[in-house]
Formats: structure tokens, C-alpha cells, sequence
């Protein structure tokens, strides 16, 4: 089951919040990650369409298959913080089959400590976003 | 602030001791949005349910009769703490629906196409888009003053142009962006010089000063329960009695009557002609409670010294670091212990995770005030707002938190 | 009734062990007009405002956004109650706020003149006057759809042709003053082969079934919280998608827009367009605690034998008591708890008075339904109203004193 | 003062409710009463103007003076216990001179042990009664 583990590339990334003092250090990674984000979706693209609902700002957010049928991620926030997780999720996500993200289940963002700065809004934003990517990839294996 | 013993007061609200999942002590300062509630209060509302609720103004029980009174204690004892003995106030479930209530309940018995009403760019959407709608409906003309963006403050000079020949003049007590006060008794001035009524916002205002309805001569005021220490779901409209005398229904079904048949209805006088339903008991019993315990710790002078000391430095500290702005004007005379302030970079969603980060609970955004923004030219602002429990301490410890911010986000 | 351990049920309400000043235990039959809160619902209104209180869907540190989360939980739980997850649910102050907000939200944006909406003469005056004053408004035609008295029941008959070219068919669900329940699948059915819209006012059907929203068919339906072991200043409307496709703004002010400029407001689409103003976020949440209560206590099936047999039982009993009358038909399969009556010669006023004398709370007086009383020739009725926390012994014992009464004071 | 004391014909009526069991022969002390108001008020007399506030039911009172100047109260409810408690009061207060109704106390019900069945709202309808009727003195003595 591709739920049980994440991508080993992810390791790395769970490292380095594991090893962050306090939820203000998380949030600097996050912003560096932000700036990092592979295929920041520009802001003409910032459509109804791909618009992630009950985040408490803009978050935009595609999915397409790249040449080898793997699955890429873009995404746009104006909010930094929301922009990194979007990145982070993007590094695990980017790669993997449709069918992998179809069923991918964003633990690893307990592994790194990133609940405790996810408050009950922000998370249920984050899980829209991965949602909305998961109902692409569905939509792709039909 | 000699006399004003915030840490007896804190020790009212249990809420204060708060840890947050991050580890960190909360540190409240989103008190525009809504004030915590002392323990009175909500123990008051517990009582009710516990030993003696049941629905008031309708059957002759014992528990019926001791809802009823309670009720009207509450509405006798928030009548005269908002010294509107001689004027009547009604129970609604908040500010909003109280400025609701005047505009179905008094303008569209009262104006018609081509009135006018006057309102300001300064308001919360609460007194503006009522008086959109009822333009839409009814077709009244609806001004707006200005905002003096540089001497940040109501353009009083517009605000006489715009009163001439106005039916009625809506303006808020204290800017729930900036926490500037109106100079509302001159705005009255202004409008009974011009035969308008005036309507005040006082949702902010009656949080920071006692309000003299009587004296200040106001025609209307909106007051939300919520924002001075009272419980969600209430608040009130207190009318002038000539005001009143032009009102007609507005929420219906029972209680406010007289006599229904399928012919027609008679309705009540007086405020009994508005409050339809059943009551909002606990509210107004806990709303009570909130009143009876600012008269019992506050002195809203010594507490408004505290509330101004504490915005004031917290804005010249903030001055201090770069890349912050400052909206309004906390220091001056006019200002209610908000600070509204942007970081060139930090963007104000971000800024409002990074302080709550530190614990300190903020609000980020448009504040429901889109057209003041539009007016100073951002789209949003993070705003600090201040209350009778925020301490000195707390407020070093803000502009500690956010110069780190600043040191390793900017 | 095996089911429904009513002593069980008991001990969750802190009020049922309250003793009168006259040394009386209190028996509460005056459920109909409000019921009792269990001990989770107060405690998780006080666990709010002492733990997480903060104002919803504005800031974004964690204590706003833990109120935001517990105030949409409690609508996906409610909703999900109600049997309305492909609906929508609108959080107003009470089920006459419900009826309103049709009369305002819907009526006003779809009805002109000549237009026809129908009620009954058994409704709530909650289900009258919003039509009534529309009348005066707009002119539409309003039609009342006789109660018939002999079969004690709603003329069926008459509705069929009261419906033909009708825009909006309003009935209640149960009759407040004589527990009686339409055949409200009938209604739909009547008012929909109609091309009308249906609004049922619920307030009395919703503590004692398990409404199904989406599956009865209905388009609108006003539903009380306090009525139902919710707190005060809280109810709901439930309103089919299409039905709120063609709903308007009504109550208008912050939270309930996209932007506001001095031109103009844009809104916001569903049901957010229709809840402005600080939320009723501690009502929201104790009203969620008790339908979670419901859900874990009370078989709505079981519940409604135990409460039929109590009132079936009383009305039998009663009737062998000389002077006395019942209306309604108590002891009917579509009786539901309410046993209505009156003595010839004691007063009604007199009779709850005496009643509480032996610690009895019913209700007397007209019932907010002055013209189904009028259609049956009464100017008022005492009503006993029974819930799921009334035992059999409570009715025996109102029998005794009621006995002690008549022959005392007859 | 006229406070501190109530007129001797009081104490007879105090005692036979002090008798009382319970309030349920109160109650029926206070029906009795009901049928021996000495001057009930006709159903047509029950104007607006002197209407009583505040009660659950009707209930009208009116005060004149005899040919001797002194008090005569009358008065009408439809409730039986009202109109009880009305003919105490009358039976108190008739006979008084308006100086001494203008400051009437109507301590005597506690004695009668009747405010145990004066809830609050009951005890409000009766006092807005008493002043009512105190009112009116006051008037006279203009
Ligand atoms: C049938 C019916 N409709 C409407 C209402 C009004 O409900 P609320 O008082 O909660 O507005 C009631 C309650 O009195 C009722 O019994
Ligand atoms: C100035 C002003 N007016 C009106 C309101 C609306 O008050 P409520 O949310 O209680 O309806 C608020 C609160 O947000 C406010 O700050």
C-alpha cells in the first residue's frame, strides 16, 4: 500500500522539521521551501477551476501528466506558509503514478512536526489541496 | 491606570490562562473581533439552564415567571447602563441585525425614492450594506463621506456638505479598523442641524466608554453584546421614543401581537412590537451579568488610560522597526487601543500564523471595512486590538515576537 | 417504551431536580414551549467560552480558528441530522426567524402581486404574520386552509383547492397547541403537483421525529434548537439547492460578501450569503451537543411510544373528569404529546396558576395560535406538553391534583 | 407611619391565611375573597385607562372618594385569584384617607404568607396595582 510509507526522497525533508527548535523554525523551512517550489503555478493561471477551497487565503493548484505519465504538481499561494506545504507536497507527490497519488495519504506531515502549526482551518486547507490533486489523479485513471 | 488592577481582572477570565498546542501561552489581542467573557458570565447563563429556565412572556408557571423576570431585569439593568432610561432598547441578536432593524424597521417605513441617507467610507459592512440594499429597493440616494486619509479621520467638512438635506445619517462610534472615535457628538450636531436622524455603530464604542444614549442624543444606536464581555447571539438597538414612534414591523410572528386573525394583525407598541419569537433568555442573562461586572471592576476612564497606554507604545515601538506601517493613530487622543499595521514584505496572512506562533492571537484581513481599505490603499491590515485584561507585559512581549518576525522573515 | 429509559434520561437534566418556593418538585409539561437542556449542552457552552472562544471565520490564530472549526462542525453534524447533506442549512436566531427569512429571502425575490400563498388556520402565528405583512407589501394573496374541528384535523380537502395556482404552500409540521401531526408527506405532495414551493414549520415536528430533509421532499423547513434540547437564540432553515438558487441577501452586513466598494456589494453564493454578523457560535455548538446527545440517548421511535402513552394515558383520564374538555386527539396515532383542555368554570389562568401550585408547569393562554383557538371557539386552552424526560408517575400525579383541583375550585 | 403598621381590620384576614395548610388552601382563600370584592367593577368600566400593567391577565382598578373623603377602591380580573387579591387590597385600603393610601405598603401580604405564591411576575402585576391605585391618592391630594 502505498499509504503505509511515504517516498523515500520525503526522509530528508522529515529530518530537516524534525530537527527544528520550535514552530518558529518550522516556519522559516517553510518559507525557504516556498521559494523552492518546483512549478510555481503563475498567478495568470490562478483560475476558479483549480482553486482549493477553505483555505483562509488564494490557493490555486494544478495536476498534469508529464511525458512519462507521471503525475506534476503546480501550485500558487499568496501566502507563503500555504506556497510551502504546497512545495513540500509537491516534492512527495511529483513522480509518482496517477494510481500512487490517487490513494497517497499526506502522513509524513505529522512525521514532521507540522501538525502542531496546522490549526484546524489550515489543515482542513491542506487536505482540501491534496484532495483536489487526488480527484485528478482519479480522474486520470478512468 | 493607577486604579486599574488588570491582574485582579484577568483572574476573572479563565480563558486568559490558556496554553496553545504549540506550547505557547495565548496572548489575546483580537479583542474589536470579540472580548473574552468573565467567569460570571458564564456561569450566569449554567444557572439558567440549570434551575430556573423555561420560556419567558408566555405561561404563568413559576420557572416561566422567574425567565420573564430575569429577562427584564436584564433589559431594565442594560437600559440604564447605556443611560437609556428614557428611551426604549430593543433585544437583537448582535450589531448587525440591530442596524438591520433600521433599516426595515424605521427607513423603509419612513423614506422613500430620492431620500437620502448618509453613511461613511470609515464603516464596517454593517452600515454600509444595508443602505445599498434598501437604495436598490427603494431607491434612496446613498452618500458616503470620506475617510481623510491624511489627517486620518472622518472628513468633518464633507460630512456637512453630504448632511445637507439627508434624511438620516449612519456613522460609526469608533473605527473598528483603526480605532479612531468619531467625534460623534458633533456628527449628531451636524445631522439634527439638518433635521436627518442619526444612527450610530456603537459596536466598538460601547466596549470603551459608557455610553449615554439619553444625553448623547443620538436617535439610534447598534450595540453588540459580543464585544464587551457578553455572550454571543445578542445585541441591541436602543431608540429614541419619537424614533420609535415611526417604526413598523419588521421580524414577525408571535409575541408581538395583540390580536391575530385571518383577516389582519394588531401589533404590540413600543419595543414589544420587535422582539418576535423566543427570547433570547440566556443571552440577555448572561449580557446582564457582563454589565453588572464592568460596573463592578471597571472604570472605563481608568480603563480607557490603560487600553491607550498600551496601544500608544505598542505603536511607537512598532514604528521603530522597519518596514512596518502604521494605520490610524493609536497615540492620539481619538484613538481606542487598536494598532493596524502592515509589513512591506510579511504578508498579513502570514504575519497572523508567525504571531500566533508566539501565541498571540491577532486579526489579519479586511476587517468587514473593504471600502476604508480601498481608501488607504491596501487590501488588508493586521490589527492588534487591546482590551481592559492585555497587560503592559503582554504587549513587550508582542513587540519582542515581532521583531524577531521581522529579523528572520523579512 | 421499553427502550427509552426514561430514569436514565432523567439524570442528564440538572433542572428536573429543581423544588418550587412552594416546597413543590417541579413537574415540567410545558415542553411544547421550550424543553430542558442536558447538563452536556450547558457544559460545552461554558467549555467554549472558557477554553476556545474567539470569533469565527475572520482571524486566523488558533483559537479563531478552532471556534471556526467547532461552528462548522456542529453545521455538518446538524445538517447531517436532519437528513439535509444535499441541502443547505441557515443558521438563524429561532424557527420564526426561519419563517423570515423565507418571507424575506425567498417570497420578496420570487412573489409579486396576485400571487398566491397558502396556510392553514391551525400555524403558528410565526406562520401567519410573515404572510400576512408580505400581503400588505407586495399584495400577494394569502389563502388559510380551514382546521376542520369536527375531525380534528386539517381540511385536506380544502387544502387541495387552496393549492391549485399557488406559489408557496406554508403548514406546520405538528400543531403547537393540540400536538396534532399533519400528514406533512400529503401536503408536499398536494403543494407540489401544484408547482408550488413548500416551507413546513418544523419547530414542533423536530423534537419528536427524525426529520429526513432531504428525502420528505419539502423546500423549506424552520426548525427551533431551543425546543429540541438546544440552547436559546439558535434555530435553523433548511432549504433545498434550487429552492436557494432563487433566495436573495436579507439580513446584510459583514461575512456575507466577496467585496463591498461604495458602488456596490458583491455577495456570496449558498448559504453564506445569508449569515451575517459575529455567528452564533456558543448557541451552534450547544445545539450540536444535543442532537449528539439525542443521537446517543433517545430511539426517536421508542421516544415517541413513551411520550404517546403518557399523554394518551392523561387525556383518558382526564376526559373522566367533570367540566373538562380536550382538544385535539391526544390518544390518535398522530398525536404527539400535547394534551390541550380546558375546565368550564375555572379559568385557564387560574388553572396554571393552581397547578403550579402542585408544582405542575403547563402552559395556558392562547398559544401564539390565536386562529386555530378562534376556529374552535376558545380564547385559550391549558396545555400540557410532554417530552422524552416525563414519566408515568408525573402524569399520575398531575391526574391526582388535577382531581384535588376541580372538586376544590370548581 | 402608616408603613409601619396596617389597619386593624387586616389582622382577621391575616390570621385565616396564616391558617393555611399549604397553597393550595391558600388559593381557595383567595377564590372566597374573589366573591366577596365589595366593589367589583363592572365589565364595562374595564377601560384603558385604568387597565393594570403588567399582570398576565386583565385587570382594572379604579379609586374615588366617599362623601367623607375617604378611599373606595374597585376593581375587576378575570382571573379569580386576582380579583382575590384585589379585594384584600380594597378591604384594606377602603375606608383609608387618600393621604394615607398615597403611602400604602402593602406589607401585610408577606404576613398572609400570600408572596410564596406571588411569583415574581404575579407580585409585579400586584404591586403595579397598589401604585396604581397610590397614584390616583396622590392625585386627590393635589
Ligand atoms: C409551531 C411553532 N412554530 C414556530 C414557533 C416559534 O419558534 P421560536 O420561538 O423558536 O422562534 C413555535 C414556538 O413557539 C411553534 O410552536
Ligand atoms: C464597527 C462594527 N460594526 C458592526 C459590527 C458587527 O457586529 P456583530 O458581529 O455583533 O453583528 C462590528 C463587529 O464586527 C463592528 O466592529
Amino acid at each position: 500500500m502505498p499509504d503505509e510509507r511515504w517516498p523515500e526522497n520525503v526522509d530528508e525533508i522529515i529530518e530537516e522539521f524534525a530537527d527544528c527548535f520550535d514552530s518558529m523554525e518550522r516556519f522559516e523551512l517553510l518559507f525557504e521551501y516556498a521559494k523552492k517550489h518546483p512549478f510555481p503555478l503563475h498567478i495568470d493561471d490562478w483560475t476558479d477551476e483549480n482553486m482549493v477551497h477553505g483555505c483562509q487565503s488564494r490557493a490555486h493548484v494544478t495536476c498534469v501528466t508529464d511525458s512519462e505519465g507521471k503525475i506534476r504538481v503546480s501550485g500558487g499561494a499568496d501566502a507563503q506558509i500555504v506556497q510551502g506545504l504546497m512545495a513540500i507536497s509537491s516534492f512527495v507527490i511529483n513522480g509518482q503514478s496517477p494510481k500512487a497519488v490517487a490513494e497517497h495519504n499526506p502522513k509524513y506531515i505529522e512525521a514532521m512536526g507540522l501538525s502542531q502549526i496546522l490549526t484546524p482551518s489550515r489543515a482542513n486547507g491542506f487536505m482540501n489541496m491534496i484532495s483536489k490533486i487526488k480527484k485528478s489523479a482519479r480522474a486520470m485513471l478512468e | 491606570m493607577m486604579n486599574h488592577d488588570v491582574e485582579a481582572i484577568r483572574t476573572h477570565f479563565p480563558i486568559l490562562e490558556r496554553v496553545l498546542p504549540n506550547g505557547k501561552q495565548l496572548v489575546y489581542f483580537d479583542n474589536a473581533a470579540t472580548t473574552q467573557k468573565p467567569l460570571v458570565v458564564i456561569d450566569a447563563m449554567s444557572d439558567f439552564y440549570k434551575n430556573y429556565h423555561a420560556n419567558a412572556h408566555r405561561s404563568n408557571h413559576t420557572l416561566a415567571d422567574e425567565s420573564t423576570t430575569a429577562l427584564e431585569e436584564a433589559r431594565d439593568k442594560l437600559s440604564s447602563f447605556f443611560g437609556a432610561s428614557e428611551s426604549s432598547m430593543i433585544y437583537t441578536g448582535g450589531a448587525t441585525e440591530a442596524m438591520n432593524l433600521i433599516a426595515y424597521g424605521w427607513a423603509r417605513y419612513n423614506l422613500e425614492e430620492g431620500d437620502v441617507v448618509v453613511t461613511t467610507e470609515m464603516e464596517h459592512h454593517a452600515n454600509i450594506v444595508p443602505w445599498q440594499e434598501l437604495s436598490k429597493d427603494i431607491g434612496i440616494e446613498l452618500r458616503f463621506v470620506p475617510f481623510d486619509t491624511e489627517a486620518r479621520k472622518l472628513d468633518y467638512g464633507a460630512l456637512e456638505v453630504a448632511a445637507q438635506g439627508a434624511s438620516l445619517v449612519c456613522a460609526g462610534h469608533v473605527s473598528n479598523v483603526l480605532g479612531v472615535r468619531n467625534d460623534v457628538e458633533r456628527i449628531i450636531k451636524i445631522a439634527h442641524s439638518n433635521g436627518a436622524r442619526v444612527a450610530l455603530d456603537s459596536a466598538q464604542g460601547a466596549p470603551h466608554e459608557k455610553i449615554n444614549f439619553d444625553e448623547l442624543g443620538a436617535d439610534f444606536c447598534a450595540i453588540a453584546g459580543h464585544k464587551m464581555a457578553g455572550p454571543t447571539g445578542i445585541g441591541c438597538l436602543l431608540v429614541k421614543a419619537d424614533a420609535l414612534a415611526e417604526m413598523g414591523p419588521f421580524l414577525t410572528g408571535g409575541a408581538i401581537i395583540t390580536t391575530v386573525t385571518t383577516e389582519g394583525t394588531q401589533f404590540q407598541d413600543g419595543y414589544a412590537m420587535f422582539e418576535t419569537g423566543t427570547p433570547r433568555m440566556a443571552e440577555a442573562i448572561g449580557w446582564r451579568a457582563a454589565v453588572e461586572w464592568l460596573e463592578e471592576n471597571i472604570d472605563f476612564n481608568d480603563a480607557h488610560h490603560h487600553i491607550h497606554d498600551i496601544a500608544s507604545w505598542m505603536s511607537s515601538e512598532m514604528e521603530k522597526i522597519p518596514g512596518i506601517t502604521i494605520f490610524g493613530a493609536p497615540g492620539r487622543d481619538d484613538g481606542v487601543g487598536i494598532v493596524s499595521f502592515l509589513h512591506e514584505s510579511i504578508l498579513a496572512q502570514d504575519m497572523g500564523y508567525l504571531l500566533d506562533a508566539g501565541g498571540f492571537a491577532i486579526r489579519t484581513g479586511t476587517h468587514c471595512a473593504q471600502p476604508l481599505l480601498e481608501a488607504m490603499g491596501v487590501v488588508s491590515t493586521n490589527r492588534a486590538s487591546i482590551w481592559i485584561y492585555n497587560t503592559m507585559a503582554e504587549a513587550e512581549a508582542f513587540i519582542v515576537h515581532l521583531r524577531d518576525i521581522v529579523d528572520r522573515f523579512a
